[in-house]
C-alpha cells in the first residue's frame, strides 16, 4: 500500500492494536494527500494532529491521527522533524489542520511551510517561547508575562519546590 | 370662580391622579415581570424585600438613583441625556386622552373620568407614541458605541414598518365609530352592545402584534435583543437614565394595553354592556366601576405581554420586517377594505 | 468585496462579540465583519481560558492528572474522566471489571443528558426563549442531585478512577435514576411543545448555518455536529467502548446540516441515552469495583490514542509513557476546538442574530477549547 | 435513523395552533406546586451523605487525639500540592503530627487525599460554606481543620 512512497517509507509496526505508520517528512503533504485518497484505506477525516518534543535528539515527532469512516480504522501517522525544520503543512489536506497545526505551532514552535495562517492560537500574540517543548521553564515566563501586562507580582513567584509554605516571602498576593 | 374649578384645579387634580396611579403601576410592572416570569420558569422571583418581595420595584429604584451614572467618553454628551427623557415623556402623556370612566357627578359638578376628550384623540395618540421612538434612536446613536447603533438602527427600521401596519389596523375600527375621539369610540360601542373586538377580530389581532413590536417586547424584542446586541439601544446606559427607559418600556406597555382595551375592549364599559343588570348586580354599572373594568381589562392584556415574552423565541431582523410588511400591511389593508365594503353596505340598507 | 454591493455604507462594520458577551458561552470571541445586519466574515479568537491542561499532564501523576481533566469540559466532565482512564487502562492493559463498566455507562449517559440539556437551555436562550432555560436546568438538577449522591461532587465530578470506579452505589440509586428515566421522556417532549414545532424556532433554526456532510467531514466536525449534516457515525456504535455493544440504541442523523436538524439530533439523543441508561439499571452485576493492578501507575514505554463519544464530539486522548509514573505527552483532541473551526463556514453570509444561533447550535464548552 | 423534521401546515400555522401549545405549558406552569425553588439560607439544602466539602481532621471520639499518623500520603496524592504535613519523631522513633496546612484557596475537591489516607482521619465533610474573606485565610491550620471552618452566619 505504501510502495508509491517507498523512499520516504520508515516502518509500520502495531502497538498495543494500534497502527502506526512512520515516514519521512520530506514529502508529507503528498503522503497525505495520498492517504486521503486512496482506495484500500481513504482515511477522508484527521482526528487530530500533534506533536511531541524529543529535546535529546533534538526533534519533533508530528502525529496525524486518521480516521477512515469507510474502513472504520484510525491510523497514526509519524514523522519526526529535527527542531529548526519546517513542515509541509496539511491544512491543503484537510481544513481540519488548520487550527491543529496553530496550536502545534503556539505549544511548539513547528513551522510549518504553506499554512494559510500561522499564528498563535491558544497564547497571546506576545508569548515568549513554546510551552509544550520539554525545556521551557512554565513560572519564569508566567511571571513575566504577568509582571508586564497587569504590573503585579504572580503568585506563582515562589511556587518552585516541596517547600514554599515555608518560604518567608511566600505571599498570597491579596489582601 | 367655576371657570377656575372646571378648567384648572380639576384637571390638575386628575393628572395628579393618573400620573401618581400610573407611576405606581409602571414601578408595581417591573415586579409583575419578573413574579410572572419566575412563576412560569418555576421559581419564586424577589422574595426578600417585603413579604413575597412587594417592595422589591423599591429597592431597585433606590439603587438605580444610587448608581453611577456613567457617561461614555465618546457619547454626545446632550443627546445622551435626553433621549432616556424623550422615550418616557411620550410614554406618560399619552394617558392624557385615555378615558377611564364615564362622568358622574360630585358636588353638583359632572365629572368626566378623563383628562381630556380631544376630537382628533386616536391621531394625538399615535403621533405622540411615534415620538418615543426617536428617544431609542438617538439614544442608540449617542452612546456612539456599535452594539447600541445597530440597535436603534433595528428600532427605526422596526417602528416605520409596524406603525404603517398599526395605523392601517385600527382604520377599521375608525370607520364603524365614525370618530376619532376616543370617548366617542367607548360609547359607539355601548351603541352597538358589542365590542368591537366581536366585530373586528382581524383588526383586533393585527393591532395587539404591532402592538408587541411598536413597545419592543418579546418576541419582538429585537432593538434588545440581549443575546445578540448586549442590551441593544441601552448597552451603554447606566443607573438613572438606563431607569428612564426601563420605566419607559412599561409605561408604553401599559399605553398601548389601555389603547387596545378603548379601542377593541370597549374601554370602561363592562361585558354585554347593553343587557341590563338585575338587582343589586346594578352595582357594577356604577360610574366609578368604569375605572375598576378598565384596569382589570388592561391588566389582563399587560399579563399577555409577560406571558408572551416568557414563552416564546424571537425573531430575526428580516424576519421580523418580512412579517410586518408581508403579513401584517396587506391582512391590515384586506380587513380594512372588508370593513369598508361591510360597513357602505350595512349603511346603505340603513 | 466590491463596496458597490454594500447597502448603507461603503465601510464594513468590525464587531467585536466578546470575550464578555452573553451569548458567546464563556470567554469566546468573534470578530465579526459587518455589512449592515449580514456578516461577511467571523474571526475566532479563543485562549482566554487557557490553562496549560497538557502540560499538567506531563508534571502530575496518571492519577492526580484526572481530577485536573474534569475542568476541561465542565458540563460533561464524566465523559472527559471515562476517556481517560479508558485510555490509561488501554495502555496498562487492564480492563475495568463489569460492575464498574456498567456504573460508568450509566453516568456517561446521564453525563450526556445533562451536558444536552444544558445546550438546550443556552441555545433557546441565544434564540429568546429563555424559560426553556429554566426548565432544562429543573431536570439538569435531578441528575446533579444523582452525581452528589453518588460521587459528593455535582459538576467536577473525578468520578471514575484508572482500573474502575471508587465509589460503590448508594442505597436507593437504581430508583432515583428509574424515576427520573421513567419521566423524562415526558419532559422532551415538553421542550419540544416550547420549540421544536414554534413557527419562531423553525423561522431562526431551519436552513441557518447549513453545513454539507462532506464539508463536515473535512473540517473534523463530530458528534452531534456531524450527525446533523447526516454522516451516521457515533463511536458508541462505530468503536464501542465501555460496554456500550451489549445496549440496543439509535443514531438520529439529520437531513441538510443545518440548526434544525442539530437540534432535532440532539434532542433524539437524550431519548436514546435515556433509553440506554434504563436498558442498563435493571442489569449492573456485581462484583468488584476496581481491577487488580498495582497502586502506582506505571504504563509500559509506548504510545497509544483512544477516542470516545463524548456530548460535544469525538474526544480522543494522545498519551506518550516513556515508563514512568508521569505522562510523556498528554494530548487531548477537543472535540468543540475542532468543531469551533467551522463557525466560520456557517456563518458567512448570515445575520447577527444567526452567529448567535450557530455559536449555540455547536455546542462549545470553552473550558475544553482553551484547555 | 432520520430524524424527523417538521413543517407547520397552513392550519396550524392560521390559528396559531403551535403558539397556544406553548403558551398552555408555559401557563400551567405557574401553578404553586409545580414551583421548584430552595429558599436557601432559610431552607437548608439536602447536602448528600458523600459530598466532598471542606476538609476536617477527626479526633479519636475516645481519646481526643488526633488520628493522623503523619504519613504524608494525603500530600503525595495531592494533584495541587495543597496539603503540609509537618511532623516529628517522638523518643519512640515514632511519627507524631505537629502541623498540618491545607490550602483550601487551591484545593479542588478532588478527594484523592481522603481516598490515600490510610486511617479514617482525614475527611471531607458535608460543610460547603466555605467563602472567606482573604486566600489568606483559606490556607487551614491543624486547628481550624480539627475544628471545621466557622462559616459567616447570614442573617435573615
Amino acid at each position: 500500500m505504501k510502495e508509491k512512497f517507498s523512499t520516504q517509507f520508515v516502518k509500520a509496526y502495531s502497538f498495543l492494536g494500534q497502527n502506526n505508520i512512520e515516514v519521512k517528512k520530506a514529502l508529507i503533504a503528498e503522503i497525505l494527500t495520498f492517504v486521503r485518497d486512496n482506495t484500500i484505506l481513504p482515511c477522508n477525516y484527521l482526528a487530530d494532529e500533534t506533536a511531541v518534543h524529543w529535546p535529546k535528539d533534538e526533534e519533533f515527532e508530528i502525529v496525524y491521527i486518521l480516521y477512515s469512516f469507510s474502513k472504520n480504522e484510525y491510523v497514526r501517522m509519524k514523522t519526526r522533524i529535527k527542531e529548526w525544520e519546517t513542515i509541509e503543512s496539511a491544512a491543503g489536506v484537510w481544513t481540519t489542520a488548520d487550527w491543529l497545526e496553530r496550536e502545534v505551532y503556539d505549544m511548539f514552535g513547528v513551522r510549518y511551510a504553506n499554512h494559510p495562517n500561522l499564528k498563535r492560537i491558544l497564547l497571546p500574540e506576545d508569548w515568549v517561547g513554546f510551552p509544550l517543548r520539554k525545556d521551557y521553564n512554565v513560572r519564569l515566563q508566567d511571571v513575566e508575562w504577568v509582571r508586564k501586562h497587569l504590573g503585579i507580582d504572580s503568585g506563582q513567584k515562589y511556587y518552585v519546590g516541596e517547600a514554599r509554605h515555608e518560604d518567608p516571602n511566600y505571599i498570597t498576593p491579596t489582601d | 370662580m367655576d371657570f377656575v374649578i372646571d378648567n384648572i384645579i380639576i384637571p390638575l387634580i386628575k393628572i395628579g391622579i393618573v400620573f401618581g396611579v400610573l407611576s405606581g403601576v409602571v414601578a408595581l410592572m417591573t415586579l409583575a415581570e419578573r413574579k410572572v416570569a419566575a412563576f412560569i420558569q418555576v421559581r419564586l422571583g424577589p422574595m426578600r424585600v417585603g413579604p413575597h418581595g412587594i417592595l422589591q420595584p423599591l429597592a431597585d429604584g433606590v439603587k438605580l438613583m444610587l448608581k453611577e451614572d456613567i457617561l461614555p467618553a465618546k457619547a454626545d454628551r446632550w443627546i445622551f441625556t435626553l433621549a432616556p427623557i424623550i422615550a418616557l415623556v411620550p410614554a406618560f402623556i399619552v394617558f392624557a386622552v385615555i378615558p377611564f370612566g364615564s362622568t358622574f357627578n360630585l358636588f353638583g359638578k359632572t365629572i368626566a373620568l378623563r383628562i381630556t376628550d380631544l376630537n382628533i384623540g386616536l391621531l394625538y395618540v399615535l403621533s405622540i407614541s411615534s415620538i418615543g421612538i426617536l428617544g431609542i434612536i438617538l439614544g442608540g446613536w449617542a452612546s456612539n458605541s456599535k452594539y447600541p447603533l445597530m440597535g436603534a438602527l433595528r428600532s427605526a427600521a422596526q417602528m416605520v414598518s409596524y406603525e404603517v401596519a398599526l395605523g392601517f389596523s385600527i382604520m377599521g375600527v375608525l370607520m364603524i365609530s365614525g370618530s376619532l375621539s376616543l370617548v366617542e369610540i367607548v360609547n359607539k360601542q355601548k351603541e352597538f352592545g358589542w365590542w368591537f373586538v366581536f366585530l373586528q377580530p382581524l383588526g383586533f389581532i393585527l393591532f395587539f402584534v404591532c402592538g408587541i413590536a411598536e413597545t419592543n417586547r418579546a418576541p419582538f424584542d429585537l432593538p434588545e435583543a440581549e443575546s445578540e446586541l448586549v442590551a441593544g439601544f441601552h448597552t451603554e446606559y447606566s443607573g438613572f437614565r438606563f431607569s428612564l427607559y426601563f420605566l419607559a418600556e412599561y409605561a408604553n406597555m401599559i399605553a398601548v394595553s389601555a389603547m387596545a382595551v378603548t379601542l377593541f375592549f370597549g374601554g370602561w364599559l363592562r361585558p354585554f354592556p347593553n343587557v341590563a343588570l338585575p338587582g343589586f348586580l346594578g352595582l357594577l354599572d356604577a360610574p366609578l366601576m368604569g375605572p375598576v373594568w378598565f384596569a382589570i381589562k388592561v391588566a389582563i392584556f399587560l399579563y399577555c405581554y409577560l406571558w408572551f415574552r416568557w414563552t416564546w423565541p424571537r425573531y430575526r431582523y428580516d424576519q421580523l420586517m418580512k412579517i410586518g410588511w408581508q403579513w401584517l400591511l396587506p391582512l391590515a389593508i384586506a380587513n380594512l377594505v372588508a370593513t369598508a365594503a361591510i360597513v357602505l353596505l350595512f349603511v346603505r340598507k340603513g | 468585496m466590491a463596496q458597490a454591493e454594500t447597502l448603507f455604507d461603503a465601510s464594513e462594520l468590525t464587531v467585536s462579540m466578546g470575550p464578555q458577551h452573553p451569548s458567546t458561552h464563556g470567554v469566546l470571541q468573534v470578530k465579526l465583519k459587518l455589512d449592515g445586519e449580514r456578516v461577511l466574515d467571523a474571526e475566532c479568537v479563543i485562549g482566554y481560558l487557557h490553562r496549560g491542561v497538557e502540560k499538567l499532564g506531563e508534571v502530575q501523576t496518571y492519577g492526580q492528572f484526572v481530577p485536573t481533566l474534569d475542568r476541561m469540559d465542565y458540563i460533561a466532565a464524566v465523559s472527559n474522566c471515562l476517556g481517560y482512564c479508558e485510555t490509561i487502562e488501554k495502555l496498562l492493559g487492564v480492563t475495568a471489571p463489569p460492575r464498574a463498566q456498567y456504573i460508568r455507562l450509566i453516568m456517561t449517559e446521564l453525563n450526556r443528558i445533562t451536558s444536552h440539556l444544558l445546550w438546550l437551555g443556552t441555545h433557546a436562550i441565544d434564540l429568546g426563549a429563555i424559560t426553556t432555560f429554566l426548565y432544562c436546568f429543573r431536570e439538569r438538577e435531578e441528575i446533579l442531585k444523582i452525581f452528589e449522591n453518588y460521587c459528593g461532587a455535582r459538576l467536577t465530578t473525578h468520578m471514575f478512577r484508572i482500573g474502575g470506579t471508587q465509589y460503590e452505589l448508594y442505597e436507593g440509586f437504581q430508583d432515583q435514576v428509574r424515576t427520573f428515566i421513567q419521566d423524562f421522556p415526558k419532559k422532551v417532549d415538553e421542550y419540544e411543545t416550547l420549540l421544536t414545532e414554534n413557527r419562531i424556532w423553525l423561522d431562526r433554526t431551519k436552513n441557518v448555518g447549513i453545513i454539507s456532510a462532506k464539508d463536515a467531514i473535512d473540517l473534523g466536525l463530530t458528534g452531534p455536529s456531524l450527525r446533523g449534516s447526516g454522516v451516521q457515525w457515533d463511536l458508541r456504535k462505530a468503536k464501542p467502548y465501555c460496554v456500550y455493544s451489549e445496549f440496543d440504541f439509535d443514531i438520529p442523523v439529520g437531513e441538510v446540516g443545518d440548526t434544525y436538524d442539530r437540534y432535532l439530533v440532539r434532542m433524539e439523543e437524550m431519548r436514546q441515552s435515556a433509553r440506554i441508561v434504563s436498558q442498563a439499571i435493571d442489569k449492573i452485576p456485581d462484583g468488584p469495583l476496581m481491577a487488580k493492578m498495582s497502586k502506582i501507575i506505571k504504563p509500559p514505554v509506548g504510545d497509544i490514542y483512544h477516542s470516545i463519544e463524548s456530548p460535544k464530539g469525538e474526544l480522543g486522548y494522545y498519551i506518550v509513557s516513556d515508563g514512568s509514573t508521569m505522562a510523556y505527552r498528554a494530548r487531548v483532541r477537543p472535540p468543540s476546538f475542532v468543531n469551533l473551526q467551522s463557525l466560520k463556514k456557517m456563518v458567512a453570509g448570515h445575520m447577527v442574530a444567526d452567529v448567535v444561533a450557530v455559536i449555540g447550535t455547536l455546542d462549545i464548552v470553552l473550558g475544553e477549547i482553551d484547555r | 435513523m432520520k430524524v424527523k423534521r417538521r413543517d407547520l401546515s397552513l392550519i396550524k400555522r392560521l390559528f396559531l395552533v403551535d403558539l397556544i401549545r406553548g403558551l398552555k405549558l408555559t401557563f400551567g406552569y405557574q401553578r404553586p406546586s409545580a414551583n421548584y425553588t430552595e429558599q436557601y439560607p432559610k431552607e437548608r439544602p439536602k447536602i448528600a451523605e458523600r459530598f466532598r466539602g471542606a476538609p476536617r481532621l477527626n479526633n479519636d471520639p475516645v481519646t481526643g487525639e488526633t488520628l493522623c499518623i503523619a504519613c504524608n500520603l494525603c500530600a503525595l496524592a495531592c494533584p495541587e500540592h495543597c496539603i503540609e504535613v509537618g511532623w516529628e519523631r517522638d523518643p519512640a522513633g515514632k511519627k507524631v503530627l505537629t502541623t498540618y496546612t491545607f490550602d483550601v484557596s487551591r484545593c479542588m475537591f478532588c478527594g484523592l487525599c481522603e481516598d490515600a489516607c490510610p486511617t479514617p482521619c482525614l475527611e471531607l465533610t458535608q460543610e460547603f460554606e466555605m467563602s472567606l474573606y482573604g486566600r489568606r485565610d483559606m490556607k487551614l491550620d491543624r486547628k481550624t481543620l480539627e475544628e471545621g471552618v466557622q462559616p459567616v452566619i447570614y442573617l435573615k
